[in-house]
């Protein structure tokens, strides 16, 4: 069992930590990756030059790790990668990567699906996108708070 | 009342307004966080409006607390916005 | 938009898929794969010295060119790969993989989800786990066809 | 009744007990899907076990066909016990 949480300002590349992910495992029959990409395009359609992450100290890696311990625990893998981007991201490349392991295919969905819905409404990250004309913050959407409240709802 | 300038950083687009880091007098005793958003306002109305928008919460010593927990002088204290990973 | 569906005697690397992949996408924001990966026990506890997987003529690839067109169809994905292995498979290879992209988490999420429940139970494969003392038949647990379940019942 | 022998493939665990093919000889009118089963039983009595698990299907020329289909002689043919993939 193993758990690597990590915060970084340099870039990264998904496919090699999804490499390394499963060069690290047993005899797990369901891997399941999730990348969070800098998209070149606002909602509003309006170009986007970069989006830049903002943390707080040790407070952002520990609200990471927690959510992560939380997943161990709530369901059956046996490992999980997650990595985050922090400062100026640009279009293109990856902000967040988390990868989970499992005996069984359904743990292995759920508990990265789990800790992207919590990452992304409870991580403490600030993130805004740096327009032609200006910045804007962003918070997460109506979506995003309903996808979170899914786990509470539900045990499993 | 004694008071100690305590220095207070303000985190995301609270830090639109005043740049990330105000300084504000505590009293010795310390505030709970809801009146220690309601004194900053007082002191830096242009933070009003940030202030308002969406449920702020405080970090006291690398810790998020609850809104009873009590600011102390001396305390590392921040101020947080919504969040907004990934 | 674009599908990849590919069916292969040879081992392939999941992590160099998520690679081309990726740098296939334009601008979305969302990329989610699984990975089903050759496991060196069986359900019953017993070692496994090979998977085997038999396909049936141009039928095995048009079930898994079948599946795909329904994701695509179904979810707001833009993107999809899929490889599948077939013949002599052994333990810590690659079974199947299977990659989605979309403007939306949930929609990259839940079409790969969708395609790993629909290729276990639909796509035209015969599997045995060989053992030191024989082979057997693998077939769809009750836990496969419930999962494929799910998607006759819900809409999205 | 004339009657044209026809190759029958048989897939998955259905080849485990007279290999992946066998003869049988088929009416020219054809015969529908359950009779091909019914009378391949017949003829390869060690089959019986194997074509009474779970639902047996017919392929046709590389279609996966519906049991009221006819199976023709000169038709590729091709028995699927349930799949198993991924």
């Amino acid at each position: 069992m193993s758990s690597h949480v990590e915060l970084t300002e340099a870039g990264f590349d998904p496919a090699a930590r999804l490499a390394t992910f499963s060069a690290s495992l047993g005899d797990e029959g369901a891997v399941v990756s999730f990348t969070g990409r800098a998209r070149g395009k606002a909602k509003d359609g309006n170009a986007v030059g970069a989006l830049v992450l903002e943390t707080y100290r040790g407070v952002t890696l520990a609200s990471m790790q927690a959510i992560a311990g939380d997943a161990h625990e709530r369901f059956v893998i046996t490992h999980s990668h997650v990595v985050h981007r922090a400062g100026r991201i640009l279009p293109g490349e990856a902000i967040v990567f988390v990868a989970t392991a499992s005996p069984h295919r359904r743990a292995a969905f759920e508990a990265a699906d789990y800790l992207m819905d919590r990452l992304k409404t409870e991580a403490v990250f600030w993130k805004r996108e740096e327009h032609p004309d200006g910045a804007s913050w962003i918070e997460p959407t109506a979506q995003d708070q309903a996808d979170t409240v899914r786990w509470l709802q539900s045990e499993g | 009342m004694a008071v100690v300038t305590s220095r207070i950083e303000l985190c995301g687009r609270l830090a639109d307004a005043c740049g990330p880091f105000v300084d504000l007098a505590l009293p010795v005793e310390g505030l709970p966080v809801p009146e220690l958003i309601s004194v900053l306002g007082e002191h830096f109305p242009a933070l009003q409006d940030g202030l308002s928008k969406g449920r702020i919460r405080a970090c006291i010593n690398e810790t998020i607390v609850p809104d009873e927990a009590i600011v102390l002088p001396g305390d590392i204290v921040a101020l947080f916005p919504p969040v907004s990973g990934g």
